[in-house]
């Protein structure tokens, strides 16, 4: 039944790659991952699943500011852009890159060990990870509880990507203005009404699974992308939301730095082990702490893209 | 040299979107293909020892059929920190066509040498 | 039982992948993108309910509401790329 | 007993998407092939998912699985809404200025 799912997820990438037109992408790219999406959930991995949901409605609004900023840039302007993006496929041309391709395929497969996946890990942690860290969900207690030092430094990463997109897109000197920004939606029709009804859900959504982590499917990072949706609503519903990015910005580093007290003083220091009874404590004060870095990361990226892009 | 027919298709996508990168005639293909990589990465890593009908991780019962909960801890990161690679690409996307007006390679190639 | 509902909700997937590839205008692959989310949440509820576990079904919640909102983006630049341009 | 009629419902909700799917490769205009996605498709869905609090009797899965359906409920004809708006705004040709809100010509 996996082999049918695979054999989409495959079709769907070969669409998104070989589309011609530049709108067409980003649906294939919709639609690829949303089924890379259940394949997850097939492997028995809702966790990553959830993020890749959240994560790809994020990489779609991102993709979107982008190719309106490359047609307004590029196709609109100079006329040596082309309409459409086919990879003329002469033989001369294609032979090089196939030929390539295969070699290194051939190699890989070559060098794969031999012998099954050891489960001796698994066993490990599936055993340990209810005495040693708490809570049910084992994901959530890995990486927070015995591979923190992983979520030290993607969250380093995060605000060091963060930090780069707010620096390098264009820095336009006034601010929002008043007018309708999104002017996506008149204010009076029925999807804006609509979305009015559906943000707050979202936002209390988000904060199920950030408190709800440790215990059921969920956890730091997908609670703090639902939650960070909930401004993508926002800003189609009111007109315009200023938001300041210095406040978020600096306060995303002061999350930071309370993720990595918070980890060094528990983990590393051995809380952990003299006080037991705080460990649910520190799991879900670590969710919150990760899903409100992962949110102002994502808020700063979006409102960077939306606010200063889009002119 | 045994392993997972899934595993075959994660390391199938992940040429096929590495062929998509080489013969991607603009950078925003490129963007496109890397993301199809990324994901193909996360597949072959989630692929690791899947029997069917697996079971997640979590709850209080756990049964013998149950998913390996080390490699999904780590793709979640993989996962935040591959959009946030694509948020950087575009945005320097962004600032290229600012500067050069187009995004074909050999355009590209010709502008840059003069 | 179940496992036949799998197999029913795949084919109906495929077959909105195909109507998805073929389809005349942009305005059909949009449509089959969201009629594929429909059937992936049914999909998620009939493995929840075939595995008895609870917490799958947050996750379709979950993906109702983002399905929702990449659809409304999509819509909306969709719309503003092919107005008034014949 | 319950099973049974659960199992019943279940099928008549897929009955319903082969409908739907049917629907979906016969009709030729795109705002008739919307209707499968407004109309049949949430039938098919909501009559799936009663089938399924029905197997699970009265419990907390089927309370969340009602939510979903009262979610999906709202969620999916929104979304043929705006599909069909923003179809019929860029395929008529509407420009901004003629757009009311209301889509009418």
């Amino acid at each position: 039944m996996i082999y049918v799912l695979l054999i989409f997820w495959i079709t769907s990438a070969i669409l998104a790659i070989q589309a011609r037109k530049l709108i067409r992408i980003i649906v294939y790219l919709a639609i690829f991952s949303t089924i890379s999406a259940v394949c997850f959930f097939m492997f028995g991995a809702p966790d990553v699943a959830m993020a890749e949901v959240a994560v790809s409605s994020f990489s779609t609004v991102f993709m979107i500011v982008c190719f309106e900023k490359y047609f307004t840039l590029v196709t609109d302007v100079s006329p040596d852009a082309p309409k459409d993006l086919k990879f003329r496929y002469k033989l001369s041309k294609i032979l090089p890159p196939v030929v390539f391709t295969l070699i290194l395929a051939g190699l890989f497969i070559y060098f794969i060990p031999e012998g099954t996946v050891n489960t001796y890990l698994k066993d490990l942690y599936l055993e340990r990870f209810r005495f040693d860290v708490g809570g049910e969900n084992a994901v959530t207690s890995i990486y927070l509880g015995f591979r923190v030092y992983d979520t030290l430094f993607e969250a380093l990463m995060l605000l060091i990507s963060v930090v780069g997109v707010a620096h390098m897109s264009c820095r336009s000197e006034h601010e929002i203005s008043g007018e309708n920004f999104s002017g996506v939606t008149k204010s009076d029709s029925v999807d804006v009404y609509t979305i009015r009804i559906i943000c707050p859900a979202m936002l209390i959504f988000g904060m199920y699974l950030v408190l709800n982590g440790h215990v059921s499917a969920g956890g730091g990072f997908q609670g703090g992308i639902a939650i960070a949706s909930f401004f993508i609503c926002r800003y189609l519903i009111y007109n315009v939301y200023d938001v300041r990015y210095g406040k978020i910005m600096s306060f995303e580093k002061m999350t930071f730095a309370a993720i990595a007290l918070l980890a060094s003083l528990f983990i590393f220091l051995g809380f952990y082990v003299q006080f037991p009874q705080i460990r649910t404590a520190y799991l879900i004060s670590m969710n919150m702490l990760i899903a409100m870095k992962v949110s102002f990361g994502f808020i700063i990226i979006f409102y960077r893209y939306i606010a200063f892009e889009r002119r | 040299m045994n392993y997972e027919i899934v595993e075959i298709f994660a390391i199938a996508l992940f040429f096929i979107s590495l062929f998509g990168l080489i013969t991607s005639k603009g950078v925003i293909k490129g963007i496109v293909s890397m993301i199809i990589m990324e994901i193909a990465v996360v597949m072959f890593f989630l692929s690791l020892g899947f029997q069917t009908g697996i079971l997640p991780p979590i709850g209080a019962e756990l049964g013998d059929n149950v998913a390996d909960p080390l490699p999904q801890a780590l793709m979640i990161t993989a996962i935040i920190i591959g959009v946030a690679v694509t948020a950087i690409n575009m945005t320097m996307l962004i600032a290229l066509s600012r500067q050069f007006k187009t995004t074909e390679w050999d355009i590209l190639k010709k502008k840059n040498m003069e | 039982m179940q496992v036949p509902v799998f197999w029913i909700l795949l084919a109906f997937m495929f077959l909105y992948l195909i109507r998805a590839i073929q389809g005349p205008t942009i305005w059909d692959r949009l449509l089959a993108m969201s009629l594929i989310s429909v059937k992936v949440i049914v999909l998620i509820i009939a493995i929840a309910s075939f595995y008895n576990r609870g917490y799958l079904l947050d996750y379709a919640l979950l993906y109702s509401l983002f399905g929702f909102i990449s659809v409304i983006f999509i819509a909306f630049f969709i719309l503003d790329r092919t107005r008034g341009k014949k | 007993m319950m099973e049974i009629v659960g199992n019943i419902i279940i099928g008549i909700g897929l009955v319903f998407m082969a409908f739907g799917v049917l629907g979906l490769y016969k009709f030729k205009d795109f705002y008739l092939r919307l209707l499968v996605l407004a109309k049949i498709d949430t039938v098919g869905a909501i009559t799936f998912m009663v089938g399924i609090i029905i197997r699970h009797g009265f419990s907390f899965f089927s309370l969340k699985v009602f939510l979903i359906m009262v979610l999906f409920l709202i969620l999916n004809p929104l979304t043929a809404h705006i599909i069909a708006r923003t179809a019929y705004l860029s395929i008529e040709g509407i420009t901004q200025d003629q757009d009311d809100g209301r889509g009418g010509r």
